[in-house]
């Protein structure tokens, strides 16, 4: 299983039937195809949609209906349509259950960073800081390292998204709670130790005496 | 009668004119408008919308075309030629996370004096702005925006200009059609009186003071 | 499933609770859950509303019974009775211009910290409040609010509890349905999902709790 | 003519065709019935109403549509509907062109009180304090004494519905508008001097040369 599999089929067991959820553009994307068995959510995409579905057969495409990334999709059976406003009223006013998102880095307190690289990569915000500070739980969806480099930081060296402390960070090395208290290793992926997940981060990681096996 | 040619309206936009071009990376964009804009060779427009759209789509021909001077979105991500206007000092970018720039826009078009949102609050948006406290809480004061044109797309226009949208091409543009001093819309089909009931009109005719004839 | 029984649902509700409720001189309020209210004996509820209506209709069934110790209103004007125990010192009543209370109610659900409005700037409704300016122009501070309950009136509710109002019934009922911890729905309606097209959904189903029977 | 002839049929002479106009609750109401002819205007009704029409044909009444008083109203065709928050938009964000009101003190600078008599009538403002704030234009509709007593005064001694100056105050003995620099006598009733008027106004009225005489 590749990375990224491992990260979105754990992250999809997250999510609890009948919870209002946005899906990041990218690899968060990937979670609707992992949902568990029986697990229905609604999907929102913060251009207007509640009730989002995959894409629609072929020729049945509307160009009125699109994702957050400016691709196809359907609606499904009793979806709602709205404006930008009420969408971020949704996402804001502590309606939206779960977001997960993509991360370049998350610090020690479990500040988010990822929109933007000075001098690189500036594509700007769009709904990442509405969506890390207005959901009820913000789960982060990235690998563990970057080029070997650790992503999970003493402090962001890169612009944060929000203050908001997110909630969990999932890799394909392990999963990661953030609490009050700090980041506390929840999980570790098959076939990896605790020594191996704590040397790839660098943040003061929280280690309980039992640590699972992430089941993916 | 609030009908008019797209030539004829278009003209009636000056140079150096401010925007609000209503759509999500070019859904839910006049794209009749767009091209327009570019054949009348405008120059130095002030775009207030949700993003850049992508080359050659939307807001993105009058990127192509060199016709902005400046823009006010939530990310330009989708749009390489405006990064690149923007690195070369051709554009000025000013981002605004996507719920605060809805925000900002009702507030706009509503007489509000501003908002407060826990968005951007620490983070980079911060810059320049007050910060309020309400119930031991802190929030960014966000104060409202209104342009001297709205470009809106609509699904359906009934003869009292009464407009309709259809799922995520609504977007910002009801809230644009409340916020800008002409507004100028754009709809798919022009109907009769009554096809669009009372309780389904999202913008009152009295919001538009010009309708693009559908004919030639 | 939400749907639940009226008599379940208002002894959900205990005394001393912040109640929402829809309606406009008693127009698009559920006159079944005021008399059901009632008939509980329910005492010292804060009501939120546009008015307490008149003397046996709506609100008013509630001030009959004195089962309110607090009411945020737009007006009292046509019930006499609210006016006889606010003087009695029997109920405290805060008022609220119309405009703005709309705009607290949503900020409450919309996850806002506030608006701001030339409303009441230089009157006795500023007493209390924050001056603020923006651009050279001096508003009042409205802080958002939001309730225990909200009792939401519609005219119909789909399967997936999506919600549409009809003409000047609509008024605060959308905005309560998204401001308050538990969402009451009584629908005039209950309708397969499908017959309120996605476009028409002004709540969407989510923000339901419990949806009223029609049956008995 | 009696006293209210005279006053909401001289104010129907300020309606422009096309425009949005609210109308207050009591005498203001009867404003609609004098329309010059050919006149058509769109009546908004805060309780979330544009396109009021006059009342329904016996039997014909809908209990989902009243105008602001509570009273049935019809929705002419074009109509729409929409909830508080967007109908106090409309009044707040410049799009309300004409709100006529009803009045108890107007003071030498235009600054209106109309909702309340301290220890006597507390209704409440209502939308009273949004429309004056926020109407393009502001026309009272009062008799111009009360008991013999003045009610255009040096300052109002009842509580201020608004600091905004109202633009024109319409009697069944004048019409005045506000300015900048002050009241000034504009027209004088059929069969009056200006002294008489100027001896019923406790403000100090600026009068020009020539005063005509009030056409009604």
């Amino acid at each position: 299983m590749d990375a990224q599999t491992i990260i979105v089929k754990r992250v999809a067991q997250e999510l609890r039937p009948g919870t209002l959820v946005n899906l990041g553009i990218g690899m968060p994307t990937k979670v609707a195809n992992h949902l568990p068995a029986g697990v229905s959510v609604f999907f929102q995409s913060e251009n207007g949609l509640l009730g989002m579905g995959p894409v629609p057969p072929d020729g049945m495409e509307d160009p009125d209906l699109t994702d957050a990334g400016g691709s196809f999709v359907t609606a499904l059976s009793g979806a709602a349509a709205f404006d930008s406003a009420m969408s971020f009223g949704l996402i804001r006013g502590g309606h939206l259950d779960v977001t997960v998102l993509g991360g370049l880095q998350v610090d020690q307190r479990g500040r988010l960073a990822n929109w933007m690289i000075p001098g690189k990569m500036i594509p700007g915000m769009g709904g990442a800081m509405d969506l890390v500070s207005g959901a009820k739980r913000v789960i982060v969806a990235m690998t563990h390292t970057a080029k070997g480099a650790p992503k999970i930081l003493r402090e962001c060296t890169l612009p944060l998204t929000s203050i908001r402390r997110v909630d969990l960070v999932v890799t394909e090395m392990a999963v990661i709670a953030f609490t009050e208290a700090g980041p506390e290793l929840r999980e570790v992926a098959p076939g990896l130790t605790i020594a191996e997940v704590v040397a790839a981060t660098e943040a003061e990681l929280i280690v309980p005496a039992e640590v699972p096996v992430m089941a993916v | 009668m609030k009908g008019i040619k797209l030539e004829d309206c278009v003209a009636k936009i000056p140079d150096g004119a401010s925007l609000m071009v209503g759509g999500f990376i070019g859904v839910g964009t006049s794209e009749r408008v767009m091209d327009e804009l570019v054949r009348q060779g405008k120059r130095g427009l002030t775009v207030i919308a949700n993003d850049t759209a992508r080359p050659g789509i939307g807001i993105g021909k009058l990127i192509d075309a060199g016709a902005l001077s400046r823009v006010i979105v939530s990310h330009i991500g989708t749009n390489p030629n405006t990064q690149r206007q923007m690195i070369a000092g051709d554009l000025i970018v000013e981002l605004v996370p996507q719920g605060t720039l809805a925000e900002r826009v009702r507030a706009g078009g509503f007489g509000l004096g501003g908002i407060l949102t826990r968005t951007g609050l620490g983070t980079a948006v911060e810059e320049g702005k007050n910060r309020i406290e309400v119930g031991g809480e802190t929030f960014l004061l966000e104060t409202p925006i209104r342009a001297d044109f709205a470009i809106v797309h609509a699904k359906q226009a009934d003869y009292a200009c009464n407009l309709a949208y259809s799922l995520t091409a609504q977007n910002f543009n009801p809230l644009m059609a409340m916020a800008a001093d002409i507004v100028i819309v754009d709809a798919e089909d022009i109907v009769p009186i009554g096809v669009i009931p009372p309780d389904s009109v999202r913008t009152p005719g009295v919001l538009v003071d010009h309708l693009l004839n559908r004919g030639a």
